[in-house]
């Protein structure tokens, strides 16, 4: 499997949670994989943090707004029934808890729930923009990483190094391998993708993993098995 | 949530997620005996009068009700509006809100100890219901500073300026009133009638709102919306205008 | 002269201390009076702290519009120029000192700047409404209010024995019988309305007062002398 | 507040209040040397790129930066944007901000120690400008706890949550961006150009709005302006809508 193809199984996997009329915010990068293996059957507004409920998808070439961007600066469409409003009422509405789903990106996520993603000190130094609200605010916090790093150190780890941008906050883990549930300062594992298996898995990653018992096998060929609907989560 | 989900004719796609639209007596019939309730308007402008009246016929009780003012209550007029009809029914253990001068039955019920009346200094009352909405844990204010109001509260201090910390509020239910709603559940105000419908929108468990005009999805210019109808749980077609 | 005259005067009086482009909050009762005697040479503009800025006159019988009120309930108008926003907005407006003045109504004043106008304990408790933000909040805080109560003691206190509006918050209070400059725990005459005197006024009124030395006679007929014109008081 | 008086051409009286409108340049030079100056927009939409430009060339120095984000400088494509060009003249002695990934220079400055950088969450940021805005001493948030953001804050505990208080912020001068302005000031705002804009309005001494359009007074529904003429003290006429 490819570096690329690895990351559209966690994009379509994460897909598959939501369910119609659900608010989702997705992060920048991996997260925004995401979008396009939302089934037709499910209608989810995608609200983004620089001030739009009902993003749509991005313009033709030539009908771009200047005043119509994601929050990662693209242009973008708004969908019938979306509104805009300012910094203030986003967050508002982010910290509130009305935001059903948030989708993040990871350098290191750990058992705890605790997720580092916006600095690497005296390297790289993003800042967290939206992250630390949407990690607090939103119902359920979904990380999205591939799950080994390219030197081969699993991004899930026992305790997160790095500086912290949400403490014990993320619910669901999606790596390319499985599904992880964040519960009492260990991860469930709860399902895994085929050809990996729960044991290599437990093996490769530096993190104490309980196999839940009803852990499903999952089937990766060139898309995920249609078999086996998404239990409700949280 | 309650949606109405619309599906495509040809094939299983949804095409558009709608708002319940149901009759005022149904909206009353949603608040039950003991709920938290927070009613937009400032003086009957912009409250919900047709479920404000159908509750008042279901005569629902030990409500906690939060509201700018209980509307007009005139002992020797007899002029009796909105809000205060539920009061004069005593439908309220507990009234939390900023001014009760235009209702003398409010007034008395507090006197005599049969109602527990909260008064909040109006901009405190709209920035903790903001604040509920907002998931805020508070708010540092330094109105109410020196009076009776700082009874209780916790004061901080913040480069040698005192403040109250001010608590959000929530409810269980809100009932509102906007001038227009699209059958997704995105509202329009008008006027000063959107004084605290907007903010209760937001920090109520299940939020309903009167509206006197339903527009297809789309027809509101998504820079004019008010209100986003991830807000907005059920729609009611106004059926009382005067009050 | 008559009871209302008596508040005449003070709204006129009131009425002159605005400058064009000032935002100005006008409470229930005595202050809603000032509106009719400012000058055509000035505009200011009305705030009402219901949601409105560019308050207008009441609208002529048969076009009111149930959605535009004061804060007192009555049908009202918005200027040219005037908008509309929610309560949050309007207490941000209030207390983040973007009004100039607000003139409010008074059952007691004293000499540090309290007032007491919400509430006789057991007896009429009508609530502080937005006047608490409003003293706060606005940049100037006007008590307008006739010298005397009906039984004749002064409203002008030493210390205000009812629950407080405000706390030290009065800048300038003006009665019918003169201006008073709140400053330093006392109250300064700046004028007096002949054919009061300042030593009427010290004589009848059981606060601190302190007559200033440009204090100006104001001869009241009708109508207050043009010969002077308010000087800036704060 | 500066105001444009219109006398009736009949008598004294006067009729209207006009905000000045000036060049960007006459913008940028209200700017002072060691000024804080809150700057609207997300990654360039919404930003008040005319003023911007203009502030580039006066090459003022020691401001610090309140504002969303510095822009774009990727230090590989040598595209550079908005208030990167700022960043790149190193006019600003500290900058507060919620991202600058986008802004390669921005990083290697902090890295450097040659520009002091404070990193909030947006959240936050976005909520601060607000408090200043409304008189409020503070607020309590729950995000940054157990995180770097709360060195150094005050943690309050209210019903067994934990917040943090973050403090108002204000400015010495706004520039912001909006789409329309009437000649009073009165603001209205497109799509999520939006952002900071409305809030930085009312957290600054000086608020210098760049528009696009501007319109008569009375031109635009009551209902449907964002920002109050209150808030704005002058306008500029955006000559700058590429960057």
């Amino acid at each position: 499997m490819e570096y690329i193809a690895n990351k559209e199984i966690i994009a379509r996997r994460i897909a598959q949670i939501f369910k119609t009329g659900e608010v989702v915010n997705l992060g920048i990068g991996l997260p925004t994989l995401v979008e396009k293996y939302i089934s037709p059957e499910v209608n989810i507004i995608l609200m983004s943090e620089n001030g739009i409920m009902g993003l749509g998808p991005a313009p033709a070439k030539g009908f771009e707004s200047r005043d119509i961007t994601d929050s990662g600066g693209s242009a973008a469409t708004i969908r019938k029934g979306g509104c805009f409003f300012d910094s203030a009422t986003s967050f508002g509405i982010i910290r509130g808890g009305h935001v059903d789903y948030t989708v993040l990106g990871v350098l290191e996520v750990d058992q705890d729930g605790n997720l580092a993603n916006y600095k690497v000190p005296g390297k790289m130094v993003p800042g967290m923009g939206g992250a630390m609200d949407l990690t607090i605010g939103a119902r359920i916090v979904i990380a999205a990483t591939l799950h080994f790093q390219p030197t081969g150190s699993s991004r899930l780890k026992r305790h997160c190094t790095l500086p912290l941008t949400a403490h014990k906050e993320v619910n669901l883990v999606v790596t390319d391998l499985g599904v992880f549930e964040v519960q009492g300062g260990r991860f469930y594992l709860a399902e895994y993708f085929a050809p990996y298996t729960p044991e290599y898995i437990l093996e490769h990653t530096d993190a104490d993993i309980i196999v839940k018992n009803n852990c499903i096998k999952v089937v990766i060929n060139t898309q995920i098995t249609e078999e086996k609907q998404c239990q409700k989560l949280v | 949530m309650y949606f109405v989900i619309i599906h495509s004719q040809y094939d299983n796609k949804v095409i558009m997620v709608l708002k319940p639209i149901i009759s005022a007596s149904d909206a009353a019939d949603r608040i039950k005996d003991g709920n938290s309730v927070m009613v937009g308007g400032f003086l009957n402008c912009g409250s919900p009068h047709s479920i404000i009246l159908a509750l008042k016929e279901k005569n629902t009780k030990n409500l906690t009700l939060i509201s700018n003012d209980t509307a007009i209550y005139n002992l020797k007029t007899r002029v009796i509006t909105g809000l205060a009809l539920l009061v004069k029914n005593k439908m309220f253990r507990k009234i939390i809100t900023s001014h009760i001068g235009t209702n003398q039955e409010t007034q008395r019920q507090m006197n005599a100890g049969e109602t527990e009346v909260e008064l909040v200094p109006q901009g405190t009352l709209a920035e903790q219901i903001r604040a509920g909405g907002a998931g805020l844990g508070g708010f540092l204010t330094p109105t109410g500073i020196g009076t009776e109001v700082a009874n209780g509260k916790q004061i901080i201090f913040v480069n040698h300026h005192s403040f109250l910390l001010e608590l959000p509020l929530k409810a269980d239910v809100a009932i509102i009133k906007a001038r227009k709603a699209d059958k997704s559940g995105n509202l329009v105000f008008n006027g000063t009638a959107r004084n605290f419908n907007p903010l209760m929108a937001t920090a109520a468990e299940l939020v309903i709102a009167e509206v006197e005009e339903i527009v297809e999805v789309g027809e509101i210019d998504p820079n004019e919306i008010h209100t986003s109808s991830i807000f907005v749980d059920f729609l009611v077609k106004a059926e009382q205008f005067d009050y």
